[in-house]
């Protein structure tokens, strides 16, 4: 269907928009492009014009331990972070869309509330509270608090694909044989997939990119790239910063894109062939 | 097609070589499922109250009702999808209350097929197989079998999604009976598909349950549905059963003014007995009607003069013009509705009441304000007393 | 309709979620009402058992310069993020939803790609762009940042509500005699109304809440409440930062809830009386 | 209560205190509105190839066609809500391809009603009023009057939301009439109804539209709306025009296979001319079918022996058993669907071919397996030529 405004009324509409919207996209990407060609510039001084091409700001990063350590760090918990959380969301949204049980009503706005209640508050809580039981910090304690920072977005992520799931396919197992685990697995389970691998995805990004509560939670002497970064900066802004915001942008952006990708190439595969709707 | 399977796919009796089966000498006059004073409740809301029912091996039962009659949930308690508050469910004579579903051994049809999105035709329908623990190759042989059987052959590796609607329906039958289940549970199967599909899949669904000698349950609220397809119908409403019969005696003699109106949408016609045959139960009975025009109606039994009876008379009961015969009432169109083979007629009869009349054409279509004749044969209408039910 | 699992089968799944769920919750609410406890704790040292009611702490942080001026600066940010994002997001999905364009198809994905895109990697580009261009960071930048970071979220929202309300809606105000603008205005806008309402608490939260994007990118000398806390932190856990973080609370998990209320209340209003669901 | 509304909502001509009405000699037979080779093309896809169309003032017009026949892009191009590739649009005699929907004036009504759900029953029909400018308390009285005709008076109040799907189409409608449009569009405004509401709202609609006298297009896929309701219908297939008549005209003498079929889904057997009477031209011509027998038609002209044509015979026009003439088959019965007035019968008639009849049940319903005799009045069929056309 051809859209209703074809004339001249509904241009100045879209017209509007395009520009708002490119202002915030350039806003948004020309820093990160900065960044990214940056990265390569041969000159000590960042800035344009670029006076060559060079990896040497790389091959800085891989020489400095403090930035290995804080991405093998960051790595490792974002890691914990997607599996840990992708379990509990999956069962948690299995038994909030699925079961009806006294006090659902309740735990349904719980899982809301915390994608609500700031970081800021979380972090200082959270000190608060084991300054309050008089506990140290511990990496134990940094990974508890990126899942739980990860864990209403993957609750939401997969409850929403949950609801989508009918139950009549559940039904149609049991009536055909299949006890309620075997249901669940051979068909919950499967349909339930992209929504797994999205919510997994973003637990792993919500975690890598963490700063304010990794800032507040850590134990002493522990860096994840965020804080890397951040007191690298309180030195000077130098390439080597660009070399890492880059390295920051692949694992962060690229991971989740390529995740995408992957996704939707297996959901189009098994929709190929499904009657278009009708044309008018 | 339908010649190309073998035995395996018409099990008569539908219990052999299944693994509830119960073998004995009462089998054969067992029913294959038994309703036993049924209420079922959701905390104040009763659905179903007292509901009994008893279904022969072999036949095919629709439960017909508006929605929210309880008809859908009456078909859940058998598959073990809802729990009954009171009464008993026997399947094959085996009490099922607390037997889960996954161990009914029955097959369900869905309203939205409710086929395995992610999984070929052939897993679909082999997923009830699996599960009872057939052989591969066996399971390759029967999934072939009913797939020739609902006309799609060699569909295995097809997506559901690259099917249409009433072959996704097809196939959702196909799962359903080829593990020979002892009943087979239609949830409204025809209301998600286009009027001609529906159609072709009653007359399918129908040949398929006849030639397999299953037990079928079919729900709907689709009146010609039920009059098509059925050996029995039970016509609920409002939890309860109002009246249980084969089509034609549900349709030429409803119990109830529900029944009257539900099937068919008859005509009822508030009436006063003014004069009965005194000597001959089945004799004639004169009633005038609160229209102010006077007919002769058949009653069953002798009725006192000034008795309150209502009058029923469907549609295609009356003739209209030159066909109408001697019992007559006359009026004038206000509104017709051609049809194409035939038309309705809605006539004022005076006294504010209208009737409906669908008469097959005879040369000219009679239009709106012409005056008109109707009449009806006088043992072409059943009469309800005050309370609305049926004088037999 | 009962749970289809209500015989001994279903529990176990059910059981497991709940402990989980709670462990989850636990560790998420104990910090919180750690925190606003013990901002009424009489004693000079942080944690249990409290030795007595008391506003002091609260009766501190009014006197504190410092925290005011930060509170003033969050509060102003975050106003003017809530009603730029709204006006950007509100038109965006507009034209997104309604139009068809060249490069319409881009500009979804574009629209999705921010929100992937990690606050560390757009502060540090930030950073890197005005060095490479020699300008100094102000304030405007850092309102710009927090549009930039909050924009996605609300255009996401609003796109969500303008999908729900169907065309026809339009076509019927215009079949009868509105013109465009006159339907959008009297049509469409009040329907998107909830979505408007979401959006905006959304950015304001967004931004009061902003800790990381604030470090790169405030001017020299500029707090906000959350680096203002940090800041704090590094001197000591004081029962002040008790007080401060329980204000945060009240901030940014209180106007969102009310707001939540209101627009639920407003809904349930219009919806009163609509025909109830089937009851089989 | 359709008398108590004033001849405000009741202007014939159509043309009477509208805005846009143009005053002349000539009003009188121009048409309503007049299609001049339109064609609608969305990218590559043609929607809509070379149609004509004038409509009188006054009359209702169905457009019909299965879905994605270009009924609904014809509707929505008379609305302004799709652009045409080429051709002209007059309404009353003005061109209106360059006018924007809401400086039309027309009606539309949806099959989603689309009633507006933040604003009351009163503020919704008043809108059209209120951007022409109507003053308050003669916007509340046109307000009131049409709620009046559509049978919901004293619903201002209410939301949409409170209100049945019925009820909000009949706000709808009243939101689309009162303010006089020169044209009403209906898009399939009864399928998203229920079945018994449905028929209701048919004979409601055309109700309405007579005592209007409003000019009228509804576009439908549903041939008894069609038939029931119209003045003229068009049928439609993949775009292009294959019929226009009176229903009558369309259902007894269809000019194309596919009217044939799609209109009442006929019975289409093909045969060979096997004798012909030289002399008459309307003689009666004597056809041997490809399933084997041999039966008398009645042709409009004289055709050679050996010319190949279709018969086309409705259900409805076949009798069974006793009642068959003396224009015989005789089949067997495959399958057999009680509807309670009458019953389908599927019988094979030999030749791999079978023929659907739809008959009156008179006394006995006749089995599947039963053998059956049909038959049919010569003048009771039409007969398509080779490529599909109506011989005549």
């Amino acid at each position: 269907m051809k859209p209703a405004g074809r004339k001249e009324e509904g241009r100045w509409a879209w017209r509007l928009t395009g520009f708002i919207t490119l202002c915030v996209y350039i806003f948004m990407f020309a820093p990160i492009l900065a960044t990214v060609i940056l990265s390569f510039n041969a000159s000590m001084f960042g800035g344009f014009p670029m006076t060559g091409f060079s990896l040497q700001w790389y091959g800085k990063l891989m020489a400095n331990e403090a930035v290995l350590a804080a991405f093998r760090t960051s790595l490792w918990i974002a890691l914990v972070t997607a599996a840990a959380t992708t379990a509990i969301g999956v069962v948690t949204a299995f038994a909030l869309v699925r079961f009806e049980f006294p006090g659902k009503q309740a735990l349904s706005t719980l899982v809301i509330l915390p994608a609500l209640v700031p970081e800021t508050i979380l972090g200082v809580g959270l000190l608060v509270l084991i300054k309050a039981v008089d506990q140290p910090r511990t990496m134990l304690l940094l990974v508890l608090g990126h899942i739980l920072l990860a864990v209403p977005y993957v609750v939401l992520i997969t409850q929403a694909r949950m609801v989508g799931i009918r139950r009549v396919y559940e039904e149609a197992a049991l009536s055909l044989g299949a006890p309620r685990l075997s249901s669940f697995r051979e068909i919950t389970l499967p349909l339930l997939v992209p929504a797994v691998v999205a919510g997994a995805l973003l637990a792993f990004t919500i975690s890598f990119d963490n700063t304010s509560a990794s800032l507040f939670w850590r134990p002493a002497g522990v860096e994840t790239m965020p804080t890397q970064i951040l007191s690298m900066l309180k030195i000077s802004i130098s390439p080597e910063i660009n070399a890492l915001g880059t390295v920051m942008i692949v694992v962060t952006v690229g991971i989740p894109l390529i995740g995408g990708a992957i996704l939707q190439s297996l959901t189009k595969f098994r929709r190929r062939g499904e009657p278009k709707e009708e044309a008018q | 097609m339908p010649d190309s399977h073998d035995t395996t796919l018409s099990p008569r009796p539908v219990s052999a070589g299944t693994p509830a089966a119960v073998s004995g000498a009462a089998e054969a006059n067992r029913p294959a499922v038994e309703f036993r004073n049924i209420d079922i409740a959701y905390g104040k809301f009763v659905a179903v109250r007292d509901f009994s029912l008893s279904i022969h091996k072999g036949s095919f039962v629709t439960l017909l009702g508006p929605s929210g009659c309880g008809k859908t949930t009456i078909l859940r308690s058998i598959a073990g999808l809802v729990d009954i508050s009171s009464g008993q469910i026997m399947i094959d004579g085996r009490r099922v209350d607390d037997v889960p579903i996954y161990k009914r051994n029955i097959g369900l049809v869905f309203q939205s097929y409710a086929l395995f999105p992610h999984k070929s035709v052939f897993d679909n329908v082999a997923f009830g197989l699996k599960y009872r623990n057939v052989p591969k190759p066996e399971i390759a042989r029967k999934v072939r079998q009913a797939l020739e059987m609902v006309r799609l052959p060699g569909s295995e590796k097809k997506l559901p999604s690259q099917l249409s609607g009433g072959q996704q329906q097809r196939i959702a039958l196909a799962r359903a009976i080829v593990f020979q289940p002892q009943v087979l549970l239609l949830d409204e199967p025809l209301s998600a598909l286009d009027a001609n599909m529906r159609e072709e899949m009653r007359v399918e669904i129908k040949k398929i349950q006849k030639e397999t000698g299953i037990t079928a349950i079919f729900v709907t609220h689709d009146q010609e549905e039920a009059l098509s397809m059925s050996d029995r119908i039970v016509v609920m409403n409002a939890g309860a059963v109002e009246q249980i019969g084969a089509p034609e005696e549900v349709y030429e003699t409803p119990a109830t003014a529900f029944v009257a109106d539900f099937l068919g949408k008859a005509n009822m016609l508030a009436a006063t007995v003014s004069k009965s045959d005194v000597t001959r139960s089945g004799g004639p009975t004169t009633v005038a009607l609160a229209a102010g025009q006077t007919v002769d109606v058949k009653s069953p039994r002798r009725l006192a003069p000034g008795c309150k009876v209502t009058v029923v008379v469907r549609p295609q009961k009356l003739s209209v013009g030159a066909a109408a015969g001697s019992n007559r009432l006359s009026g004038r169109v206000v509104s017709t509705s051609y049809l194409g083979g035939s038309a309705i007629y809605e006539i004022d009869i005076g006294g504010k009441t209208s009737v409906r009349a669908n008469a097959p054409i005879n040369g000219r279509v009679i239009r709106e304000g012409e005056a008109i004749e109707i009449g009806f044969d006088p043992g072409g209408c059943v009469l309800l007393d005050e309370s609305g039910r049926r004088i037999s």
